[in-house]
């Protein structure tokens, strides 16, 4: 049994799917668009809620693929179904035959300037989430130059009807706190102010890093969106938000102010997923059969989705997904 | 402030309008407050420029006012303006272009509802019909006079005499850049530059050689708010709103501020007198308040028009030192004289601020 | 036998002898002076009082001497003092009526200062100025013997304090270590010298004697002398007004540092917690460390435990307390609110009917409905005529405002609860919360209201048959609140309320005995852990039995222990309402 | 000159020039202030609250917005009762806190 299982996206979801479709005797073939596998976790610093080295997870992951037949810096252009089998062209023009398809295509990260009030693009001191953690990766911003007072702005591009996007991004909140504190590990002595709406603590330790964001590193929670920033003569940024536990609105001058951008779909797909047949959901991820039993599957036979092309997911729910993905791919080949 | 990052902004928020052929309404409170300007639009945009811009005696107001004090219900505001646009269809004009902030915001409020809502268009065409027997066309293209000057700037750069630039220092002027609300915060795609970075003044400013302030209170009211100013009571809100963007301004050390609202330059202008009375601060240098002016009174002094015909006496923040400073030469003799030379008698000085 | 009546060697001692006799009398003055002037009046009626009179002379000897409250507690320890003490007592005496019987010194000529001096030293170094006869000299080394007995009890203890019976002791300063060891060593070189007349010895017995004495004050052995003026203070009724002055300050010199309240203090789970025990809060208020001592007095739990149990019955409490007091706050309290609310009260009491029984539940209660309920119940069945004084909230009873030192703004509260008590027109106020129980016994004044506890209530309604309860096999294990026990002695009432429903075990430490379940109010600073770690302790000494339930008869007690018991916590008005 | 009206102080909580003396001094005895939740509780349950506008968990946030006017007027309402803490989910030591903010 060597059935070719074409898995589009070699990020989280694309390797771990590999890995254990390897392992039951299939042969995934990753198709990834960059030049690298990986995909966000691996510009990632630390993943919270411990701040574990994102590093070493993506490293342990590469390890069990390094035999999985990749392609880099590959699309795919077109793809059929022809009974039960796709045939599927690349950008290189090479061709492939599957049995099966998983789209681990993950997500894209919001526009941050499309919040125009935000000034992100306009305000020299206005960075996003990701910014910041190649600050932490690489030790250089040019944005960030000891500062005094940094804000976090949670729900950039979520729950948020004006830029159409309803949902909730689900890890931000938790990453805003990682990340509030890290930046407080490294200048212990500047005020860090996070503007939260709700603060979504759903897994396992998250709640003590919040807890620990507040008591050790003295991280200050505001219950409040952050409505506009301008900038002032010194090109500092002033913030208007209300506090909505007090009833006051707040007006205050940052240094830095960080933009903590919600997933969006990962529109870059939506060409061969039209041809695969698989819908989008309301909030424009990806349709999976049911939310239940049906995560994985799709309205398309030997079509599957796993990690955050259905939904922003965390990276265990993200490998949680892809285990169990490769599981409905092994029992589909075998039905 | 990354200047690249606004230029995108403003490219994706352009829209077409037609070169030509307007029908012109105007504004109930800036023919009051500031004739002058309007007249000026007309002239420079017809004389100036050689435009057709046509205008009818009958026009009325377009019931913004009323309808923004809660007075008037939304149908009644919508069958005014049905009737505005009967008007400039029996004139047989199909681009609409008008003086007033607020009948900007209340006509496109309106075309929106009606396109979302065609039964009310329906309705209001019957209420028009029984009312005053006419019958409306919607306006092809509808656009703020702002709109008219900010497409027309470049040509107005052309001839223009004094630019916005101190000629003691060679420097550009500071000039903050104030809109009115209705302009495009309620339908960002409807103004040059959208809401959060409306490029409409901002672009005559920097095409007349001055340049702009971004303040941090930029994007505040000037303090007008229908309701607030209406009231007596309730004025306190208003000058303290107006109170807040001096405040944010003031470091910036502004040379003027040109506004394209009807009751914006009222209300920067004479609320600083106000706030000089009860505080006894004023923003500008040695005694004087910021100027605050008229987007067409602007392109009047940059194109050599006399201060006095502007009708900049009107103001009560003193003019002389801006045109001292864009060395404009102007007559001090004829700053309180009518229109055939009449003494119109010279105001009160006031405590705090200077007038002259 | 040396016939002089002189030697240089005595010098040290009688200048120890004189130090601390100066210090003793200026402190005596000090003391008295600071007293009020009616507690002054009261100390002089009582020493002429023949009840008191008795009593003081009681204390005097069978708690200086006899230290009788250590014996019953731990006769190893009750040996070792009463050894030293009485041990020693009984030298200075013996030694005197033999100065004054034995003919040979009588031969001696004394005069003038000297002579003043030889009656102190001539008892002390008899043996090297005199021949005792064999009764005499019997009797003096019997009670040498014994003393050093004891100190080889306190040795032992120094070295391993559980062989007799103690977990936790003291850690002492410098100061406190040293005047140990003389005190260790004063009677062994006695021993030597008398028994070999070696000169250094002589020498070195006098030394000692000098370091002892001269360094008394500044330890805890002050309380050697301190002691006796404290129990005729204390007979005579006064109490703590200040923390550091007058009663207040007999009692801090009285405390001998001897740790039984150590590991008494429901505190003392770990090592850590245990220096908030009252000896050390009386160590460093006596040395004046006033911050420490103010952390200590407002994180202690006030259970009264300490109290006591002490040797001395010295109110640790009521120091800590008005320490509390002493502190100075920049906002004060503003309780005129109050005012309005008696009207709103008077608005629902419209209908001019008196109830037999007013019920106030409290503050704690209120967050343990089930109380609540179950009085409700069982009062419902009882056919009692009641009204429930706070159904919809009422107003704190003022103890917790008392607790923090507050004594005026407490009043407030006191006085508002007062009034609407006594409009209710009720006979007799029950409640169900000791905290509360506490306050209106000691502070509200409600003449003609009978004032109960619940379980007091409930032992009635069943004893004159008002309500009738089945008894079943559950076996219950009783938690005596620290407000209802120690402080008014109700053990019985509801442990025969729980008899009439069931088997009852005991626990580890009963009674007055007790352990304070943790989540007392008294503490200030205490942590979450921390109480956590004394309500674990506490559990642990009630499950000693292995009850099937625990039962309290205090709201803050039932919602503490349900954090961390492994069985059912209920209150005793529950389990009553259960078996009705 | 009397216009019948005049200038009224901003809204704005000015978290720039705020003065945070009393909440940094409690910050240090009891690093817990910074823990709240802001989920009631104390409010829910206080004794005080029953009659009066009594609220910690405001209390603390006047403290943090640098509303010490406000929040010392509050805090003589509280009755020093202990409910508060007995709810606090977070464990947060109220009673010390209220206490020390007097002192």
């Amino acid at each position: 049994m060597k059935e070719n299982i074409l898995i589009i996206g070699g990020g989280a979801a694309g390797m771990e799917a590999a890995t254990q479709l390897q392992k039951m005797g299939l042969t995934p073939i990753i198709i990834e668009k960059s030049e690298a596998l990986g995909g966000h976790i691996a510009q990632w610093d630390r993943l919270f809620p411990a701040f574990h080295p994102a590093k070493d997870v993506v490293e342990k992951m590469l390890d069990q693929v390094k035999d999985v037949k990749t392609y880099l810096n590959t699309e795919v252009v077109d793809i059929q179904k022809d009974n039960d089998s796709f045939h599927a062209v690349l950008s290189n023009n090479e061709k492939i035959d599957a049995k099966a398809v998983v789209l681990a295509t993950g997500f894209d990260i919001f526009k941050a300037e499309r919040k125009q009030e935000y000034g992100y693009g306009i305000y020299n001191n206005v960075m996003t989430s990701v910014e910041l953690e190649k600050f932490f990766r690489t030790g250089k911003d040019e944005r960030i130059n000891n500062p005094k007072k940094i804000g976090f702005v949670h729900c950039v591009g979520a729950r948020d009807v004006k830029v159409c996007n309803t949902y909730c991004s689900k890890v931000c909140c938790t990453t805003a706190l990682k990340q509030a504190c890290e930046i407080k590990e490294v200048f212990p002595d500047a005020e860090v102010y996070t503007f939260y709406m709700d603060l979504r603590m759903f897994g396992p330790g998250y709640e003590d890093l919040y807890l620990k964001t507040q008591k050790d590193f003295d991280v200050k929670c505001v219950r409040g969106r952050v409505c506009e920033v301008s900038e002032d003569m010194d090109g500092k940024l002033v913030i208007k938000a209300e506090d909505t536990l007090f009833g006051k609105p707040l007006k205050m001058t940052l240094d830095v102010l960080v933009l903590m951008c919600a997933m969006e779909k990962n529109k870059s797909i939506d060409a061969i997923q039209q041809k695969l047949g698989v819908a989008n959901n309301s909030d424009g991820f990806m349709q999976n059969s049911d939310m239940y039993l049906g995560m994985n599957n799709t309205a398309q036979d030997g079509v599957f989705v796993a990690g955050a092309c259905t939904a922003p997911k965390s990276l265990p729910d993200t490998i949680g997904e892809a285990r169990s993905v490769a599981t409905q791919v092994y029992n589909y080949i075998n039905r | 402030m990354i200047v690249e990052g606004k230029q995108k902004i403003w490219a994706d928020y352009q829209k077409d309008i037609p070169d030509d052929h307007y029908f012109y309404v105007r504004s109930c409170i800036r023919q009051s407050f500031w004739p002058a300007s309007e007249v000026t639009f007309l002239d420079i945009v017809r004389n100036k420029l050689g435009k057709d811009f046509y205008e009818n005696e009958y026009h009325t107001t377009c019931g913004g006012i009323a309808y923004h004090s809660d007075s008037i219900p939304q149908e009644t505001a919508m069958t005014i303006i049905a009737r505005q646009f009967a008007l400039m269809h029996e004139s047989g004009y199909e681009n609409y272009v008008c003086s007033c902030i607020t009948s900007f915001g209340l006509y496109t409020e309106t075309l929106e509802t009606w396109h979302e809502f065609p039964e009310l268009e329906a309705k209001i065409r019957q209420y028009l019909w029984d009312s005053c027997k006419k019958e409306f066309a919607k306006p092809k293209y509808l656009a703020h006079a702002s709109d008219m000057i900010y497409k027309f700037r470049f040509d107005i750069a052309k001839q223009m005499k004094f630019p916005l630039v101190n000629v003691k220092t060679g420097k550009p002027l500071k000039v903050v850049e104030h809109i009115g609300c209705h302009y495009s915060k309620m339908f960002p795609s409807k103004g040059f530059g959208g809401a959060e970075y409306p490029h409409v003044l901002v672009g005559m400013v920097e095409a007349w050689g001055g340049e702009v302030v971004d303040y941090p209170e930029r994007r505040q009211c000037c303090g007008f708010g229908f309701r607030q100013y209406f009231v007596q009571a309730n004025r306190g809100y208003s000058v303290s709103n107006t109170h807040k963007k001096f405040e944010s301004m003031e470091p910036y050390e502004p040379d003027l501020i040109i506004t394209n609202c009807p009751g914006c330059p009222y209300f920067l202008d004479r609320w600083q007198y106000v706030i000089a009375e009860q505080t006894g601060k004023t923003y500008g240098k040695n005694g004087y308040g910021i100027p605050a002016l008229t987007y067409e009174e602007v392109a009047g002094l940059v194109m050599g028009y006399d201060p006095w015909d502007l009708g900049l006496q009107v103001h009560q923040v003193a003019i002389e030192p801006l045109l001292e400073k864009m060395g404009i030469p102007y007559d001090p003799k004829r700053k309180y004289q009518g229109v055939n030379g009449k003494d119109l008698g010279v105001p009160q000085c006031p405590m705090h601020i200077k007038s002259v | 036998m040396n016939s002089q009546i002189f030697h240089p060697f005595v010098l040290p001692f009688v200048l120890g002898m004189a130090f601390v006799l100066t210090y003793c009398f200026v402190g005596l003055i000090r003391v008295i002076s600071q007293l009020p002037k009616d507690d002054r009046k009261k100390l002089g009626r009582s020493l002429v009082t023949p009840k008191t009179a008795w009593a003081n002379i009681r204390d005097l000897f069978g708690d200086c001497l006899f230290h009788v409250k250590i014996w019953k507690r731990n006769p190893v320890l009750g040996y070792m003092h009463t050894a030293i003490a009485f041990g020693w007592f009984m030298i200075i005496v013996i030694g005197h009526v033999m100065l004054f019987t034995l003919k040979p010194l009588q031969g001696v000529e004394v005069e003038g200062l000297q002579g003043m001096f030889t009656n102190f030293y001539y008892p002390i170094f008899f043996k090297y100025f005199a021949e005792e006869t064999p009764v005499f000299a019997f009797l003096m080394d019997f009670f040498l013997l014994m003393i050093i007995s004891g100190i080889l009890i306190a040795v032992v203890k120094k070295i391993h304090s559980k062989i007799v019976g103690v977990k936790r002791v003291m850690h002492f300063g410098f100061a406190d270590t040293l005047i140990r060891f003389a005190l260790w060593t004063i009677f062994p070189f006695r021993l030597i010298a008398e028994k070999t007349n070696i000169m250094a010895f002589w020498w070195l017995y006098s030394i000692d004697l000098l370091i002892f004495m001269c360094m008394l004050p500044f330890t805890r052995y002050m309380h050697i002398p301190t002691e006796a003026l404290f129990i005729l203070l204390r007979h005579a009724g006064i109490k703590v007004t200040e923390p550091r002055k007058g009663y207040a300050l007999a009692e801090l010199y009285s405390c001998p540092s001897c740790g039984l309240c150590i590991d008494a203090c429901p505190m003392s789970v770990n090592d850590k917690m245990s220096g908030n025990t009252s000896a050390y809060f009386m160590k460093k208020l006596r040395n004046n460390d006033t911050e420490e001592s103010q952390r200590i007095a407002e994180t202690c739990l006030m259970c009264g435990k300490c109290v006591k149990i002490c040797p001395l019955s010295i109110e640790s409490c009521d120091i800590k307390f008005s320490q509390r007091a002493a502190v100075p706050y920049n906002i004060n309290s503003d309780h005129s609110y109050l005012n309005v609310i008696s009207t709103e009260a008077e608005k629902s009491q419209t209908n001019n009917h008196k109830p037999h029984v007013l019920y106030f539940a409290g503050c704690m209660t209120q967050l343990t409905p089930k109380i609540m309920r179950a009085m409700k119940q069982i009062m419902d069945k009882a056919g009692e005529d009641y009204q429930i004084m706070d159904e919809n909230g009422g107003i704190c009873c003022g103890r917790p405002m008392l607790l923090s030192g507050k004594v005026a703004e407490a009043k407030a509260m006191i006085e508002k609860n007062t009034e609407l008590i006594k409009k209710s027109g009720a006979k007799r106020l029950v409640l169900s919360c000791p905290i509360c129980y506490k306050v209106f016994k000691d502070e509200y004044h409600l003449e003609g209201i009978e004032i109960l506890h619940h379980t007091q209530y409930i032992e009635e309604l069943i004893k004159c048959g008002k309500i009738y309860v089945d008894r079943g096999d559950t076996k219950y294990v009783y938690h005596d609140p620290c407000e209802l026990g120690r402080a008014f002695e109700i053990y019985d009432e509801p442990r025969y309320v729980i008899h009439s429903l069931g088997q009852i075990v005991d626990a580890k430490s009963e009674k007055e005995n007790s352990i304070c379940c943790g989540g007392s109010l008294g503490s200030f600073n205490l942590t979450q852990q921390e109480r956590d770690a004394i309500t674990e302790n506490s559990v642990n000494d009630l499950m000693f039995n292995n009850p099937d339930e625990i039962v309290t008869a205090c709201p803050l007690c039932l919602k503490t222990f349900a954090r961390k018991s492994p069985v059912k916590v209920k209150d005793i008005a529950e389990i009553v309402s259960e078996k009705l | 000159m009397d216009f019948g009206f005049c200038l009224s102080p901003s809204s704005h909580v000015k978290m720039d020039s705020i003065d945070l003396t009393t909440f940094n001094r409690l910050k240090e005895t009891n690093p817990d202030v910074n823990t709240c939740i802001a989920c009631g509780s104390c409010t829910a349950t206080c004794t005080a609250g029953n009659f009066t506008e009594m609220s910690f968990r405001r209390l603390l946030l006047m403290l943090q917005r640098g509303k010490e006017d406000e929040a010392n007027k509050m805090i003589q309402r509280c009755m020093l009762c202990g409910k508060c803490t007995l709810v606090c989910p977070r464990g947060i030591n109220i009673r010390k806190i209220l206490l020390d903010i007097t002192r």
